[in-house]
């Protein structure tokens, strides 16, 4: 399935400097559906090459980490149980303390 | 004249002339600014672009609070300051400035950090608060703060080439802990001083949170409440999106909320997120 | 130090020193700016924030043109002016003030307006041209002269609560007339005295232009060309759009235009756009 | 087939001020199409209450107006005929020339 993660705030550090990640990634059930619990998964052992502690705590992301989907934090559609479809483009990002 | 003038001088109609020929601001929108007060903290990269157009709309008390002095590495962004004012305190730097652009509205210098023990009585003069500042913990402090005394709160950041900005505690919208209700480790918590940042780029979130703030004081249009925009400037993006609103679980402003002013006051927002209320700047060796 | 400094000297390694720490920006991009020049046409609305920043992030040579002097109901929104300026033309102002800012740049003052009689001579001492005029025909003039001589051109517009962004004639995109081959209707002409705006709202976009002609001049990052930003400062909404490329039928710079400088110094832009090259501001009778 | 026209930089000033109209449109043929051409004549008798030659010139917008469908100018999708599908965001927008 084609979908864009995107890494933000900083993040993107922990991937080679990306921001823009194009990828097609495997269903993880026979049923066909990709939920968010899969792609943190496969994010993480797929984009993310360093310091994976600060993009996850546990099964989720670390504090401080919004994840978007189409423009829409994830808590509004159900965080790790979010269903994805094709071309959903999902955001991860630190949040900034600067100024 | 036939219109309405609520109460504004000739000087005021020939200085806001422009606003108030708007429809959707006018007279009455201008006559709120005028009345209203806003309390920026941090006289820095944010604070400096959204100081001089709150002084330019005629916000009429306008409150700046900052610890700091003028520093050469700060003139990169921090625009309301001259070369002047290096080595001078910021609110003192700020302060001229606001004044030399709009002498005709109330500026309040408050010369020292926001701590616990300061906050709740600075903070309940102003009816907006803008979160202008560079660290975690005085952005948690501040939050809670607003929370305890039912203020609304423009708060936005900028680092490297990205900004971010919201509205928090706006009519039952969410506040900074609904969002971030755990601290986030040391390690991601970079400063403009550690990190660096493209100057502009605090230039344009402090120009959209005066934007903010000036909607809300003069009570016209749709505040960026439940909603965040996120820009990345080197590649031109923009984006809005939706975030969560309050959260009944929240520590500070959920149901079960006991986050008292009692409880703000004793609360060690240092240990809370394991950083310090100042951020020592990192010396760049080339 | 084993650094490549690009001949900064220590004082702008200090200055500098945020930019320099940027990954994306950096030593390179900080050289890049420091050898650059930006003309500003317009010290008003767009041009206030735009030259601060300008002055601020050490753009080598900074030019503006202006002909008028500062008026107090100016101020609401041209913060670069003081009200000790009031009278006295908008260049020196300007000028005074991003020098106070930055007195190790070159700050360069055009005190005339523009015309096709001197566009051509000053546009070509420059790199990159702002856009930070009030009108039609000088949009329309200063786009074509930057076509004529091969300049990227940052445009910005603002009025009431909205505001508009773009860069013309970048690396084959599109210019002013490919986008509006035909001029408006004169009553379609709206200028902020004679409609009003929001004061907040060109300072926005006078900083997007700001970090667009940053972007060009420090090689970094990808500009706003093909796209065009739009901001409804009101709803709190930014789109950016996907525009139309070069047009191969443009007058200006399509495959057949053989718009000359000879041309462009006869070209009538008043009559093409029935529009006064200066606009009268009308009087708000309150 | 619901559409959402929007109207900005002045041009919400024809249309009684409102800048988003959240609107409904029987299709102009058997075919069960919409073209811009059809949304333009549409607007043009429905939802612009004067001086309509600040709106339109011909059988299209005036000069100085842009015109977006899904964030993307028209010029790249056929102008008139361009193909409208249900929910399509399509914005007139009217160039600022203040500062
Ligand atoms: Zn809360
Ligand atoms: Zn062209």
């Amino acid at each position: 399935m084609p979908i864009t993660p995107t890494t933000n705030g900083g993040l993107e550090l922990l991937c080679d400097s990306k921001k823009i990640h194009n990828v097609n990634i495997e269903q993880q059930n026979g049923e066909g559906k990709l939920i968010m619990k899969d792609l943190l998964s496969w994010v993480r052992t797929n984009l993310i090459k360093e310091r994976p502690e600060m993009f996850m705590k546990g099964d989720t992301v670390r504090p401080g980490v919004l994840v978007l989907v189409n423009d829409c934090d994830w808590e509004l559609s159900g965080q790790l149980d979010t269903s994805l479809e094709e071309k959903d483009v999902v955001v991860f990002i630190s949040t900034l303390h600067g100024g | 004249s036939s219109y309405p003038t609520n109460g504004l001088t000739q000087d005021m109609i020939h200085r806001y002339s422009r606003h108030l020929m708007l429809p959707s601001f006018g007279v009455e929108g201008q006559a709120n600014l005028l009345k209203s007060s806003i309390l920026v903290v941090g006289a820095g990269g944010l604070g400096a672009s959204a100081l001089l157009y709150f002084a330019a709309a005629g916000v009429g008390r306008l409150g700046i609070v900052d610890h700091d002095v003028v520093e050469l590495n700060n003139m990169h962004r921090q625009v309301i300051h001259t070369e002047a004012y290096v080595g001078k305190p910021k609110v003192k730097s700020a302060g001229a400035a606001c004044r030399s652009v709009n002498s005709s509205i109330e500026v309040v210098e408050h010369q020292e950090a926001l701590r616990t023990s300061n906050a709740l009585e600075i903070l309940s003069k102003y009816d907006i608060i803008v979160d202008a500042t560079d660290n975690a913990p005085t952005r948690y402090l501040i939050s809670d703060c607003c929370v305890v005394l039912g203020k609304p709160l423009v708060s936005g950041a900028a680092l490297g080439m990205e900004g971010q900005l919201t509205v928090y505690n706006y009519k039952g919208g969410p506040c900074y802990r609904c969002l971030f209700p755990l601290p986030p480790p040391r390690t991601a918590c970079q400063s403009c001083a550690e990190g660096g940042v493209l100057g502009v780029v605090p230039g344009i979130i402090g120009c959209l949170q005066a934007l903010e703030a000036i909607k809300i004081a003069a009570a016209v249009g749709e505040p960026l409440s439940g909603r965040m925009l996120l820009l990345d400037a080197l590649s031109g993006r923009i984006r809005i999106v939706k975030i969560r609103g309050r959260s009944t679980h929240c520590e500070a402003c959920g149901e079960n909320a006991t986050f008292t002013q009692q409880k703000f006051r004793e609360f060690d927002y240092e240990k809370f997120t394991e950083t310090p209320l100042r951020v020592p700047p990192l010396k760049l060796n080339l």
